[in-house]
């Protein structure tokens, strides 16, 4: 653990108190301009207390089947009512945020994490690497997603994974799908990022590969990750929904919003029961667009042109 | 001319480039950006390169540094082919030759803080301690006139001048005895301009460095370089002292050079040597003297023969049949 | 208030679970339309044809051969049997005007109609019955018809020897065939006196041991059915013309149309596109079905039922009173109720209560936790520190292997994860398609899986597996010889009330013993457009056999 | 030379950015007559290509412009915004600063040019082709069958930038803007364009502002200099005035910071400090801090655009000739 | 050219030779098999049928015989329908493909139009109503749009039919038999298109927005040109450029039909087959379905490189 690649490491300039407006701090201060961003911000945080908060203050269980009471419309007692258990969605719709939240970020989070290093490794080195790594890329992007990852259901659910653990599992089959396109989209960048002058100041300096790569590349891939990164958590809570679509996705009783919505999937429920089918519905529509509007405001914030003057 | 030792020996220089001709045309197109230069600098001397914009300039500063593989010649620092050296002795050799960039905004990574990127390179080849750092690299801002309060800027916050400054500081902190500064101020106006060659000026002075100095501004070359060479698509046209090329220019490109430089001075008005047509294109030369389809005194001869690179005078070396 | 009166026929079992009431099923039923001039445009202006909703077929319209249920709605339009069964379970002719059976049970004699023609006019006879059982025990049948059960004189020679054609079988005349079988079994009336293949037609390049050629045969069915082939449009629909030749006479109706829907097909019906549909019996879709004024409600049990199968090889199955357990330990009815509001009954023995072997004189287990409880702690598994039984050192995790867990089919895990639960089961559930279900229950990787049987028109298919020598893998190790010999029994006459009556030893030996656990009979519920009658469906076989009454009226 | 055919008054330029208000340029008056060539110059991001933007009415919607502009008589900010682009391109063209990325990548060179002169002139597309052809001549570069069928990419940046001044002289415009037109050029072809440009305001009577920072092509082509600093005039006046008689400390700076051929020193004079940024400046000469001459009036007072007196048009904004003044 | 594309085809190959042993062995980690979907056969006829079907052989084995018959052209012979896998998927493709096919057009049109107005009326009412609007579609689950259409269109306003791709009971011919398909088409290929158009639109609008910001634009403006051409002529052609990549990708999904939504729709498509086959696991079919988008991904891939070549003046491929 002698030298371990710590960007604040090389700092021996702690940035001063105030005045001197650091990088993050000014991208703090361009990110609050952006009212819309903001607005995605606050309303994911709403989201997320919601959530992992919320449950505390129900007065119902996390399972609390009551067979005497299925199908209650809104009212007093269930807020929004109750399902075809007789359990009360808001409360259920509460801890299926926690589920579906934490699939779309941490799908988000591994697919960034993979795609990211890989496709750093595979442009700046090259040769072997990228031909690896990218005909590894074209291979699993040659599988159309969907079948893959049934597929790969399959054969999860073989080799027998706890059903606490599926949540993890379904992130990973996401994960999976979605890096390659991200390692494309990076080794892109990196492609051109090394051609950037200051990655060949970097050859001139004789810097060693590793402090290349995280002191110098890694940095300037991290908007691009952002941004897509905050576009995928949308698709990766709407990809886990249609996994449970087809029964993939995780284990009832277990909730997420995606396998709420499926508890409606008939037409009678459609019309009669909408409190089944929309609360879930909106509750991914407005994570969507929350996260979105903050990935808007901060690929804004962080790619200020860097305007020289 | 002199007797100090050699620094850096650059012996017949190729540096050709492939590039597709179309998207459909695979056959390749040879760019052959530099072609054939050969050239010494010496200890404490800076040497100009002048030549318009793509004549080679850069790719030579690039190609002598190792920043680039060669397609053929040597290029030998103090004794050893530097092309030839091992990744870890190139990794040793490293901080005793620098580079200034043609564009310091472009070379300094964006979201490294100065105080870092200048601090980086020390700590990484072990040329200071993390107590020792920052007393280094304030000393060096301090020398290259950047004051000691920006160094938690980050690039975008510095002007043109001060960024080029930044630049010039990463190279002399190492403490090398040989830059290649490349065009360090053609880029910017003359007030920042004047900045910069004075701290060359100073630095060279105090360090006895070797410079290499890129530009195609002739007016400050004339106020920094001690030799001259003038290039024109990747060829060595004339090669000389300062005061023998400025006074007494023998290639018709150098003369027409200077001639076309203008002047601020609204009553001077000089006879110029208008060049007809365009700077032709790389990957495809003119045949004989490249020069000769913009040259006043081209004749026949030009376009078949290749004119050869002889000493006309003495330390005068010109490329041209009618010299 | 239709809410209240759900809430009324759900029942609430009391904590001691003793104080029951009768849980009150919704009867079988007909409703006629209110309002059949309510019907669609688009039905009502379709003019002599009739159309119904099947899932997607594969397109293997040679019975025998499909390897989809679906192909086999398909075939049953075309294909009538010699010996079909009514809405009792009881066999009747088709084909055969009637059959004989020896006295020692080994001989069984066919005497088909007269006149009986395929749908192309060619005359049906005998040899075309003869060809087609041999075709069933040819080397390279890769069909899932099974024969062999049947004792067939000759057949496995045929099948596995080198015999140029089957001993057992005696062409008498064209209207005449018998078959001489090694061991009496009762299945062998409706097995040998299944659907007809013409030999002229099928068998033209029959050689044995070669069935390729019959691919090209699929899609070009030749029948004898009520109505016959016209075109297959893959994933849109199969059409078929009325068969003039028809034994029974030519159908009023003009052309019937089998159309292509998936899953929730209430749209279509609501719309106008079917004529005729089913739907899941639920009390959702009963009051759908009543607002839509112009549908014929038609609610009848079918002859399947659900069940919950153990994994015998497993150590904690070994003992019969866990099984008990598990029964006893399971609220059933609160989940039927829950599931179906009283649109299913509670399975008491394992055949449908419309067959001729069901009784009700033997009781479900009911739901007592408490004595699920007392029979786990004498089996040795004892309550551990979170609750979960253990013995020896291993906990009581159960993992259950089902199909339907997503959408509102999670209801079934979910309620059985609580009940199991609260008597220190750990009860995980794995969720899989089930075709992989199938594998890996084969492979023995299950606690308990969830199954439902298909339609069973002879209750020797809901039991035979339970036969320690039945080698299919889902009972492998369920062996109890009172069972095997009360099966074996329940074949061995053909006579149906003596059948009946050794079916219902064998039900109460089961319950001792208990290899499944037993959930609940289905419900099926179908619906016509009015301008449609004759549609009689029956749980054991569907709409088949009244195809060939529909008519159409004008809706006034 | 004639009247005025450009007249600039009281022009402010206000871009709102997140971090504050940038007055790009900050009340400026200038006028351009008939058949002169003004020089814009100063520092780099003094406000020199904003108000030749300005001027074309191109900066609308992204930044605030007020004052009066009028092009012979034409008041530029009370056309229309159809009559402003009829105006474009015809009467009065602009060539960029940057030939390389000015030009449209996916289109030749051929449908560039004539299609400015489809917009403006009622004539056919033959007759379009021909003009081209004509313009491609002029601004002296051969084959222009050839260049007509090429696109951008395909041209040097000395190619190009000629091609940007065709396309701006394609409709014969009575004021032609230039926006630092030699900058990317080689001082061989840099004396190339000017000589060009020297000539088509000889043949045509055509005026011309030139942006430039080098001042040695302002002493070539020049008649009257402009000098910028922070988006305001600090000094005008006639070429000969602002070379031999520089008054604004600014200017004599940049004069003596140039590098001449001939006239080598030891240390070259610089001007110390660098631009302020311009936004949320305070009331004072934003040149005060790097002035050696600043006096505490500069610090807290912007100094206006006096004439000095000595010579028509010469004009200084600096509190050292304000008290001479008074 | 002949040179480069022939050293472009050469790549394919280890791309689709890596494919192919992908998707043969991830086919074959699936548990179960055709013939195990069958619950009433007895063990022996199992093993018969597995002999038969030649499932008792080693994996490598099966794919050995699996890639040689592909590499003759040969896609298998489809278990479950008894015919040669390319025979179903001829028929069932199409189907898809004409869904897909229209709903590609009304996408890119859709977003072409979107992208124009957004980079014209920059954070307009108009603007922020689209990108809601685009959101909301971004953010609906594909089976609940079809339920949602279906509910609204098919079955309360009847205006289009429920589901399927003709009207049954009725033999139309001809142009009556194009427009019965035509109203079929038009609810799935709704849902399609809203599905699609998030990621499209948000493209086209940045990319129409960069391209606005270039100097080539100011340019435009400057010769005076209509606003009309600025923007069709001059901006439009080049946000367009990088879209031709993405359109090459699109290639393959057009064949590769919407399960969810043909599925809803009852659409006689390639992906309702699709979920048939995997759930009796028909091998061949499904692996042969694989392979044929496998094939058909790397090849638009190829393509997608090639227009672009075409369409960009300046694109040196390095
Ligand atoms: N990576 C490259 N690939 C292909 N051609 C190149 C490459 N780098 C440079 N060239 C070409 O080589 C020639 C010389 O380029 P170089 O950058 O050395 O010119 P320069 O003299 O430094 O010009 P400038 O004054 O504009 O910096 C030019 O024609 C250029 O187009
Ligand atoms: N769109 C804009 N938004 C905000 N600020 C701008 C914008 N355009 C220009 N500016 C600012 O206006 C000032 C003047 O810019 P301008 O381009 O006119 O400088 P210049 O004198 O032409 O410089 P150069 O010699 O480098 O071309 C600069 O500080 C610049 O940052
Ligand atoms: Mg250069
Ligand atoms: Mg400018």
């Amino acid at each position: 653990m002698e030298q371990q690649p710590n960007i604040r490491s090389a700092t021996p300039f702690p940035t001063g108190r105030g005045q001197r407006s650091s990088l993050w701090k000014e991208v703090g201060r361009r990110f609050i301009k952006k009212k819309m961003a903001l607005f995605g911000l606050i309303v994911l945080i709403i989201v997320f207390l919601f959530s992992f908060v919320g449950p505390f203050f129900s007065p119902y269980t996390t399972v609390g089947t009551n067979t005497q009471a299925i199908h209650q419309a809104p009212s007093l007692s269930h807020w929004v009512g109750t399902d075809h258990l007789g359990r009360d969605v808001l409360t259920r719709l509460m801890l299926a945020g926690r589920i579906s939240l934490t699939v779309g970020l941490g799908a988000m989070a591994l697919a960034v994490t993979i795609g990211g290093i890989l496709g750093i490794l595979a442009g700046y080195y090259r040769g072997i690497v990228d031909q690896i790594i990218m005909r590894l890329a074209d291979v699993l992007m040659t599988l159309p997603g969907l079948p893959l990852l049934f597929i790969m259901a399959a054969v999860m659910s073989e080799w027998r994974v706890p059903a606490e653990q599926r949540l993890y599992i379904v992130m990973v089959m996401l994960s999976l799908v979605n890096w390659p396109g991200l390692a494309r989209l990076v080794r892109s960048q990196v492609l051109s990022l090394r051609e950037r002058e200051f990655m060949q100041a970097t050859d001139a300096l004789g810097l060693r590969d590793r402090r290349k790569v995280f002191n110098h590349l890694l940095p300037n891939v991290v908007p691009l990750l952002i941004v897509t990164a905050t576009l995928s958590v949308g698709g990766a809570i709407l990809s886990e929904s249609v996994l449970s679509f087809f029964g993939l996705g995780v284990v009832p009783p277990t909730a997420s919003w995606g396998n709420m919505i499926n508890t409606a999937n008939t037409l009678i429920d459609f019309t009669n029961r909408p409190w089944l089918w929309v609360p879930p519905g909106l509750a991914i529509f407005i994570t969507v667009i929350a996260v979105n509007l903050l990935g808007d405001g901060l690929r804004d914030a962080i790619d200020p042109n860097m305007k020289s003057r | 001319m002199t007797n100090k030792p050699v620094v850096m020996e650059v012996n017949h220089l190729k540096k050709y480039y492939e590039t597709k001709a179309s998207f459909f045309n695979r056959q390749s197109e040879l760019v052959k950006a530099v072609d054939d230069v050969s050239f010494v600098i010496h200890e404490g001397e800076t040497f100009g390169l002048v030549g318009e914009s793509g004549s080679g300039k850069s790719t030579i500063g690039k190609s002598i540094l190792n920043l680039q593989p060669l397609s053929a010649g040597e290029v030998v620092y103090r004794g050893k082919n530097l092309h030839r050296l091992s990744k870890a002795e190139m990794r040793k050799v490293r901080p005793r030759i620098q580079f200034v960039f043609q564009d310091p905004f472009s070379s300094l990574n964006p979201r490294l803080r100065i105080g870092d990127a200048l601090a980086e390179p020390l700590l990484d080849h072990g040329l200071a301690t993390k107590k020792t750092v920052r007393q280094k690299v304030l000393e060096t801002m301090e020398l290259c006139g950047l004051p000691s309060y920006h160094v938690n800027k980050f690039p975008h916050e510095f002007s043109g001048g001060q960024r080029q400054r930044i630049g010039i500081a990463r190279a002399v902190i190492m403490e090398p005895d040989f830059i290649v500064a490349d065009e360090p101020v053609s880029a910017l106006d003359v007030s920042i301009q004047a900045q910069i060659i004075n701290l060359f000026n100073e630095l060279q002075e105090k360090k006895k460095l070797a410079f290499l100095f890129i530009s195609h501004d002739l007016s400050v070359v004339e106020h920094l370089c001690a030799r001259i060479g003038v290039l024109y698509l990747g060829t060595m046209m004339e090669l000389a002292d300062r005061d023998r090329l400025y006074e007494n220019p023998l290639h018709p490109y150098t003369k027409a050079l200077l001639s076309a430089l203008p002047v601020p001075d609204p009553t001077h008005k000089k006879e110029r040597i208008l060049l007809k047509g365009d700077i032709p294109n790389p990957a495809s030369p003119p045949t004989g003297c490249k020069f000769h389809t913009r040259c006043p005194l081209a004749k026949d001869r030009c376009q078949k023969e290749v004119p050869a690179f002889r000493e006309a005078e003495q330390g005068h070396f010109v490329a041209c049949h009618f010299v | 208030n239709t809410e209240m009166g759900a809430d009324d026929s759900t029942r609430s079992v009391e904590e001691n679970g003793e104080n029951e009431e009768e849980p009150t099923v919704v009867e079988d039923v007909k409703v006629k339309a209110a309002d059949p001039s309510s019907s669609p445009a688009l039905a009502s202006n379709r003019g002599n044809t009739v159309v119904v909703g099947l899932q997607e077929p594969g397109g293997i319209f040679t019975p025998h051969f499909n390897t989809s249920g679906y192909d086999g709605n398909v075939q049953a339009v075309m294909f009538p049997p010699l010996v079909d069964i009514n809405e009792k379970g009881e066999p009747f002719g088709r084909l055969a005007e009637d059959w004989d059976i020896s006295e020692d049970e080994l001989t069984y004699t066919y005497y088909l109609r007269d006149d009986l023609k395929f749908d192309d006019g060619s005359p049906l006879t005998a040899n075309d019955v003869a060809f087609t059982v041999t075709l069933l025990f040819d080397p390279d049948y890769p069909g899932t018809t099974d024969l062999t059960e049947t004792n067939l004189v000759g057949g496995l020679d045929y099948k596995e020897g080198d015999a140029d054609s089957i001993a057992g079988i005696h062409v008498i005349d064209d209207q005449t065939i018998e078959f001489q079988l090694e061991e009496p079994n009762a299945r062998a009336l409706t097995l040998l006196g299944g659907t007809v293949l013409s030999e002229n037609y099928y068998g033209e390049k029959y050689e044995k041991g070669d069935l390729d050629y019959m691919s090209d045969y699929h899609l070009k069915p030749l029948g004898a059915g009520p109505f016959k082939f016209e075109a297959y449009h893959p994933g849109e629909e199969i059409r078929f013309s009325a068969n003039e030749h028809y034994y029974n006479g030519k159908p009023e109706v003009d052309t019937f149309v089998y159309r292509t829907t998936e899953g929730d097909s209430q749209q279509f019906f609501q719309t106008g596109e079917l004529d005729y549909s089913g739907f899941v019996a639920t009390k959702d879709n009963f009051e759908l079905l009543e607002s839509m004024e112009f549908a014929n409600i038609d609610l009848y049990t079918s002859s399947n039922y659900s069940y919950i199968a153990f994994n015998h090889e497993s150590e904690v199955f070994k003992d019969p009173n866990v099984r008990i357990a598990f029964n006893l330990g399971l609220d059933r009815q609160a989940y039927i109720d829950a599931r179906f509001q009283g649109y299913a009954q509670l399975a008491n023995v394992p055949v449908s209560p419309i067959s001729w072997a069901y009784t009700d004189e033997i009781e479900a287990f009911p739901y007592d936790p408490e004595e699920a409880k007392r029979l786990l702690d004498e089996a040795g598994w004892k309550e551990g520190p979170d609750g979960i039984r253990e013995k020896d050192g291993q906990k009581l995790t159960v993992y259950f292997f089902t199909t339907d867990g997503s959408g509102s089919n999670d209801i079934f895990v979910t309620l059985a994860q609580e009940n199991y639960k609260d008597i220190g089961v750990d009860f995980q559930i794995e969720q899989m398609d089930f075709n992989a279900l199938l594998a890996r229950v084969d492979n023995g990787d299950h606690d308990l899986v969830s199954f439902s049987t298909t339609m069973q028109p002879d209750p020797h298919i809901g039991v035979q597996a339970f036969h320690s020598s039945h080698t299919g893998n889902t009972f492998k190790g369920y062996k109890n010889e009172e069972v095997d010999r009360l099966i074996e029994a329940s074949v061995a006459v053909s006579d149906l009330d003596a059948r009946a009556e050794a079916y219902h030893e064998l039900y109460e030996k089961l319950k001792e013993d208990p290899p499944i656990i037993l959930l609940n009979y289905n419900k099926s519920l179908a619906a016509t457009n009015a301008r449609v009658e004759g549609f009689e469906p029956n749980g054991f076989r569907g709409i088949s056999l009244s195809l060939e009454n529909l008519r159409v009226v004008d809706t006034p | 030379m004639g009247k005025p055919i450009l007249q600039v008054s009281n022009l402010r330029t206000c871009f709102q950015t997140d971090e504050g208000s940038v007055k790009a340029v900050d009340d400026i008056s200038f006028s351009v007559k008939q058949g002169e060539t003004v020089c814009l110059v100063g520092e780099s991001g003094c406000g020199k290509s904003v108000t030749a933007m300005s001027i074309m009415g191109l900066l609308q919607g992204q930044a605030s412009v007020t004052g009066r502009m009028e092009l012979a008589g034409n008041e530029l900010t009370t056309l229309s915004k159809g009559e402003m682009r009829r105006l474009r391109g015809n009467e009065l063209a602009m060539i960029f600063q940057e030939p390389m990325t000015s030009l449209n990548p996916v289109l030749t060179i051929g449908e560039q040019m004539i299609e400015v002169l489809l917009e403006h002139k009622p004539i056919s597309k033959k007759q379009a082709r021909m003009k081209a052809l004509e313009l491609i001549k002029r601004v002296g570069i051969g084959r222009e069958e050839q260049v007509l069928k090429s696109y951008p990419h395909q041209m040097s940046g000395g190619m190009l930038q000629r091609i940007m001044i065709a396309i701006a002289l394609a409709c014969e415009p009575k004021m032609l803007i230039a926006d630092e037109p030699t900058t990317a050029l080689d001082v061989t072809i840099q004396a190339q364009i000017l000589e060009l440009l020297k000539q088509l305001k000889d043949s045509q009577g055509m005026s011309m502002l030139l942006i430039t920072h080098d001042l040695g092509v302002v002493a070539e082509v020049a008649d009257y200099v402009v000098v910028m600093y922070a988006g305001k005039i600090i000094e005008q006046g006639s070429v000969h005035e602002i070379f031999f008689n520089p008054k604004h400390p600014y200017t004599k700076g940049l004069l003596q910071a140039k590098p001449v051929i001939g006239q080598r020193k030891k240390k070259l004079y610089t001007i110390p400090g660098q631009v302020p940024p311009l936004i949320d400046l305070k009331p004072s000469c934003y040149f005060a801090d790097r002035c050696s001459h600043c006096m505490d009036i500069c610090l807290d007072q912007a100094p206006s655009l006096i004439n000095d007196g000595d010579e028509e048009g010469h004009r200084v904004a600096c509190w050292l000739y304000e008290k001479v003044a008074q | 050219m002949g040179n480069y594309f022939i050293k472009r085809l050469l790549y394919l190959i280890p791309t689709l030779i890596g494919a192919s042993i992908l998707i043969f062995f991830l086919y074959s980690m699936i548990p179960g098999n055709f013939i195990d979907s069958d619950p009433n056969l007895t063990a022996e006829r199992k093993a018969e049928l597995y002999a038969l079907y030649g499932f008792d052989q080693p994996t490598i084995v099966r794919y050995f015989v699996w890639i040689g018959n592909l590499l003759k052209g040969d896609l298998g012979y489809s278990l479950q329908f008894q015919r040669p896998v390319s025979e179903v998927l001829g028929h069932y493709i199409w189907s898809s493909f004409i869904v897909a096919g229209a709903s590609l057009i009304l996408t890119w049109g859709i977003a072409l139009m979107v992208g124009v107005v957004s980079a014209t009326k920059q954070y307009s009412f108009y603007d922020a109503a689209v990108t809601v609007l685009v959101f909301a579609a971004m953010a609906t689950p594909s089976f609940f749009l079809g339920l949602i259409v279906i509910k609204i269109f098919a079955v309360d306003f009847g205006w289009f039919p429920a589901g399927g791709m003709t009207t049954s009971g009725v033999e139309y011919s001809g142009f009556a038999y194009m427009k019965d398909v035509l109203e079929h088409m038009i609810l799935p290929v709704l849902v399609l298109t809203m599905l699609g158009i998030g990621g499209l639109t948000r493209y086209f609008r940045t990319n129409m927005l960069e391209v606005i910001k270039q100097d080539f634009i100011r340019t435009a403006r400057a010769k005076g040109l209509r606003e009309k051409v600025v923007v069709y002529k001059h901006a439009l052609r080049n946000a367009l450029l990088p879209a031709i990549t993405l359109f090459a990708f699109e290639l393959p999904a057009l064949f590769s039909g919407a399960i969810i939504t043909e599925q809803i729709f009852n659409w006689p498509g390639i992906g309702a087959i699709y979920m048939q086959a995997f759930s009796v696991r028909d091998y061949p079919l499904l692996m042969g379905f694989t392979m044929f988008i496998a094939v058909l991904t790397v090849i638009s891939n190829l393509i997608a490189d090639l227009l672009y070549g075409v369409a960009d003046p300046r694109v040196r491929v390095k």
